[in-house]
């Protein structure tokens, strides 16, 4: 393939100037340091055996049960400030992180709870920091919005709508100047499109990538809705993958409600950003089945009846019955959710006895010298 | 005289001018069909509707920039920020055109609009989500900034904001939403451009605006009955045009002043006041302005820890002794 | 037409509600105050006869000696700030403005000396604005690049790119609001169409037009280069006007240095503009014949050969054999060229005889009233 | 030591840089094949190469966004904002993201890169193109701020910002890009944090930063041989870590101080430069501390109001015989 050869050849110059060296040496040992996930190796087409079709049952439902115990943990105000579920759209990022490969990065936006955790940062860690404690994943300096696991590809989690866009293509800038063969996940809401923020990102990786320099995957995770605001109120252009043609970037669109299908996409466009060093997008057409967010109660903005059509399709009930058909019996199934759902009280009990963070990292993580902070 | 929430109030003020001026309408995300994030609009799509309650795409810049438009023209848009941590991506629309169109246009252009929204933090959400910008928007000429405190002045500068022919920065003191207060009934318009005496006193001047003058009435009580020392509060309120004659007044009178603000110290609303003091008190300051101010780090979410990031009592009732020259 | 009658429709709703009598009131007295255009009329199609193209070919040469007396004030040190002429894309603004009528408003970038004298600004008060003296259009507070004459439909001159669009579809927005039956041209450069600004700008314009509220004109005036870089360096897809389908916006795109085709163009989708009360996109193909702005003297960014071959193509040249074969003779266009000459002498004359502003008006228009200015 | 311009030294730092440390990157409209609109990269693409000196679209929030991500995955990338007045689109960028990268996720990440480019005016570019913008992006916990005046600092102080792991924000005098100064050769680093003292003098403080150092240093010359006052000069050059001591030292030497800025007064540097003073040397102080900001208007194009807008020696002059009492 001509395209790949010049990417080939692209990053060899990157890396006869030196960078290439430094770069995939530091790639290296951040891989290293990865052993949580393992591309599946899932070829295009290829149907999912029994096993991995209940190992990802596995992983969703403790998604689901985790999100589950956050509602009721926001609740009891045991979780503060805001907090974004991601129930009804985990066939999305279970499905593209099953693509995920030692040294790729991810990022999204603030509803990033079921990201950390597929990319296997610990459940405990995750609640802890939900609930403010020293021991979450980032010291209980950021909240549900900015989980990072830098060791586990995941680089954040982000509050501001559009605004993590440009930092992603950045990244897979930054990663075929370093000579590594990894990419960028970039996950988005269908909200973000009509931010500024979007569009200049979006041109860069388009433009970069005509150079094979932006192996950057845009997953829209298309739920419909911006807070309260329907993708039809939005824009009256509501083709959302096409909104990528503005910037030469290929695109698709995907069930987002079926794991299978997403992953079948997933691996076979992944493969190409990483050949092509091209951007590619993603529409995952998904369904939020919970309220925005905590502040959302009224729901005006859709009727119950199409939240009640939205169900039928619910990812962890389209699994069930295909982890069923390959031949897996209810308690199999049972026994699973059992599981994830002692895992899920575990996460909850650390997160509720661990202590506060220490008052005295009030002031740490603000420069690399604490000697910065003054007044 | 009627007891209302801040909400209320806010929400009263643009209601009775909408009704008043067909030329005033509002845009802003999820302020329409949704209710409002904070229920300020709730129901005004039905009374108004889509024409003049505009519900927007995620583009702060562009529809703020959309609203300078409109008001170019003689509309009298108020827009909402659903927070002001959202207004950077409308920075540029703010302080480049807002601010300087009717200066670069020779006079030949005016922009007639509000920009308003929940500002400050004290509910957990951290860094993205947790700003005090009254200094930030308030150094640029052009623009007006005011941070109402109470329902009667949220009501009163809000008649004002949408009656004044220049682009106004309406920071709502978001924390205090809910809290209650007497409301003047009927069309009570505050002035721009003067602080208010919150409580009279000799001992010490007290300086803040937004929900820390809440906190310095307790602080006021505190240290009148435990203490003895009657504390007057001055509740800037009107941040540009700032009231430096009120300030300086009362510092003649206590000869000592204590600023307090939930913004971080470094080129701050509460620089500019101990800087005006010094200036134009200088023989009356029996010792040197104190300034209690957030601490200086991006707001954290633990709770513990946002709590020791913003001005506690205990702080500024040591600013105080040491105002005084007491041990505390 | 449905468009039409929806429109009208929503545009009778808008005035029962009282801002239609409102609007259109205050839109009739500023109509009643701008003699100085009146829309020609031409119709699609149409051809120009003699008369109206020696009426373009005099405005057209007007603006370009304009222009070049421009660069010869800023080499004498006579104007300060930056300087950005419109030498090469006269037949743009040329065209379009052929079909602005009392009413419409006008809004572009820092390129907008042409505007300001098409739309009727005083080639004095022009003038007199580039050299910073109180006689100037604005009185010597915004220079070259903040050119407002609101009498004439002009709404500025603005320096930030990507800045006024948003502007521009909020006046249209407006327009419709208060019920008049104008529209709003607003130009903008092949540059701005990466900011961010821009997309935030057109969503809304398509969003709006969708219920007949945003009769806006983008008038793309693509001469090629932002600066030191080319639409090719700037963005993997180059077709500008294809960018508008990300917002069902629909454009066209027109020979943007042969102002009998723009003018064509110009009534045709003005026309359509005003009934439909939609957006809509002209990609105008034109061409820089000068440097960017006096700091650009190298221009290594393009080849003398390319510069030749659009001198080819000068609208000037264009309009004059146009003229030619409709009749006229060269001593003719020398008379008008002699006359614009005149004119130009005459308002540079004015230019460096009139005073500077009166030191008093530094601190004038900051506000409304200027006793809020303090310290 | 070599002469150099301070265009000059600045490239000169860069270079070098770029040379030992491939991680280094530039990002920015026109600044490879054009060559740089200031001629501050020129010739850099042919030396680097164009995946190292990389020609942006003008999109300020998109590339420096871009650019925070190369710098979280190891990359030391340099933007340039082609002047500062074009970063209002880059803010949210700025403030959201570069300045609470490293809070927000508990220390996980670093985002060493440097924003760079001319700030301040004096060159008529009028309202939306004249911004001194020290102090609004010194409001910010988690930026750096940096202001050189001469040769030497822009070079010392630009290897500090490459080699710094926090986000710097490099604010050029654009008009001083000619002046000539004596450079160190070699990798003379300038730390931040430490303000420098221009001129020794013993009867008054005068404070600046940027271009305005330049005009202090007249002014010095004025005072001493028409009056015989000996002024201390100091350069403040670091706004954020800010050097409080050096200040504070001096003001306790001369009793008297008088600060300059081109920036608006409300909320600025000054104003800070100001508490601090009255707070650290409330009973040093013989007089008020002097403030001379730009006038409080956006600013105008032509030459006699733009000349009228900033600090002139006449008002500096009137604002020193105050804090000594003489009659101007
Ligand atoms: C710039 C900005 N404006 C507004 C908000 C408030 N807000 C938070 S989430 C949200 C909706 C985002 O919708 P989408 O991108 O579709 O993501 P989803 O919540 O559906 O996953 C809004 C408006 C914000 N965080 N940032
Ligand atoms: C936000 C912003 N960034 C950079 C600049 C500097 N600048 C002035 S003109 C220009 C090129 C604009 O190109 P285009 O939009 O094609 O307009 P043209 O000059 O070609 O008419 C640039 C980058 C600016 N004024 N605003
Ligand atoms: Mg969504
Ligand atoms: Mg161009």
């Amino acid at each position: 393939m001509a395209t790949t050869q010049g990417t080939g050849k692209k990053r060899r110059q990157a890396g006869s100037n030196g960078t290439g060296a430094n770069g995939t040496g530091s790639e290296e040992e951040q891989a290293a340091g990865q052993g949580s996930r393992q591309d599946s190796g899932q070829a295009e087409g290829q149907s999912l055996d029994q096993g991995r079709l209940m190992a990802l049952y596995r992983q969703m439902v403790g998604v689901r049960l985790f999100e589950e115990a956050c509602q009721r943990g926001f609740r009891r105000g045991k979780i503060g400030g805001y907090l974004h579920v991601y129930i009804g759209q985990e066939a999305v990022a279970l499905g593209f992180l099953d693509a995920f490969r030692p040294g790729d990065r991810a990022i999204t936006a603030y509803r990033d709870h079921a990201h950390a955790l597929i990319l296997g940062s610990e459940p405990k860690a995750v609640m802890a920091e939900l609930y403010g404690k020293g021991t979450g994943l980032v010291g209980g300096k950021g909240g549900s919005m900015h989980l990072f696991d830098v060791a586990n590809g995941l680089m954040g989690g982000y509050g501001i709508v559009g605004g993590h866009i440009p930092l992603g293509v950045g990244m897979a800038y930054a990663q075929r100047y370093q000579g590594s063969e990894n990419m960028v996940q970039l996950y988005l809401g269908d909200g973000s499109m009509h931010n500024g923020a979007f569009h200049e990102a979006a041109n860069l990786a388009g433009l970069w990538g005509r150079d094979g320099m932006n192996p950057c995957l845009f997953i829209i995770e298309n739920n419909q809705y911006g807070m309260g605001t329907s993708v039809e109120r939005s824009t009256a252009m509501t083709d959302l993958g096409a909104k990528f043609d503005s910037y030469a970037i290929e695109h698709e669109r995907v069930d987002g409600m079926d794991v299978v299908a997403v992953i079948e996409c997933a691996h076979r466009v992944a493969q190409q950003v990483r050949v092509t060093g091209k951007p590619y997008a993603v529409e995952a057409m998904t369904y939020r089945l919970v309220p925005h967010g905590a502040g959302d109660f009224l729901e005006r903005y859709r009727t119950k009846d199409e939240i009640a059509e939205w169900r039928e399709r619910d990812p962890v009930g389209i699994l069930e019955r295909r982890v069923l058909e390959a031949g897996s019996v209810e308690d199999d199934l049972a026994a699973t959710r059992a599981e994830a759902k002692a895992a899920v009280e575990e996460a909850v009990a650390f997160a509720d006895e661990s202590p506060e963070p220490d008052i005295s990292t009030l002031r740490t993580d603000v420069y690399a010298d604490p000697a910065d902070v003054r007044g | 005289m009627a007891v209302m929430t801040y909400r209320e109030a806010l929400k009263a003020a643009m209601v009775s001018e909408m009704e008043r001026d067909e030329s005033v309408v509002m845009l802003g995300e999820d302020i329409g069909v949704y209710g409002g994030t904070h229920l300020i609009t709730d129901g005004l799509i039905d009374k108004f509707g889509p024409k003049r309650i505009i519900d927007t795409p995620i583009a702060e810049g562009g529809f703020t920039g959309a609203a300078i438009g409109m008001a170019m023209l003689g509309m009298r848009p108020i827009v909402e920020m659903m927070t002001w941590n959202f207004s950077f991506q409308a920075s540029d629309q703010i302080i480049q055109n807002a601010a300087k169109l009717r200066y670069f246009s020779g006079g030949q252009v005016s922009v007639p609009m509000v920009i308003r929204g929940p500002n400050g933090g004290g509910v957990q959400l951290s860094a993205q989500h947790t700003h005090s910008l009254e200094g930030f928007y308030g150094h640029f000429p052009g623009l007006k900034v005011v941070s109402p405190a109470t329902p009667a002045d949220v009501k009163g500068m809000m008649l004002s904001a949408i009656r004044d022919p220049d682009p106004v920065i309406f920071l709502e003191a978001g924390a205090l939403y809910s809290t209650k207060g007497e409301v003047p009934d009927g069309d009570e318009a505050v002035p721009f451009g003067q602080a208010r005496v919150a409580r009279e006193g000799t001992d010490v001047t007290l300086i803040a605006y937004g929900r820390q003058v809440n906190l310095l009435h307790r602080i006021a009580d505190t240290l009148a009955t435990d203490e003895g020392v009657n504390a007057e509060i001055i509740d800037l309120r009107s941040i540009r045009p700032f009231d430096e004659a009120t300030i300086v007044a009362s510092v003649k009178k206590t000869n000592r002043a204590v600023v307090v603000q939930e913004q971080w110290r470094w080129f701050s609303v509460a620089s500019e006041v101990a800087a005006i003091i010094q200036e134009q008190a200088f023989d009356d300051l029996d010792a040197p302005v104190e300034r209690v101010s957030g601490e200086e780090v991006p707001a954290p979410y633990a709770r513990n820890l946002e709590l020791a990031a913003f001005p506690g009592e205990r702080q500024i009732i040591d600013a105080v002794h040491r105002v005084l020259y007491r041990r505390t």
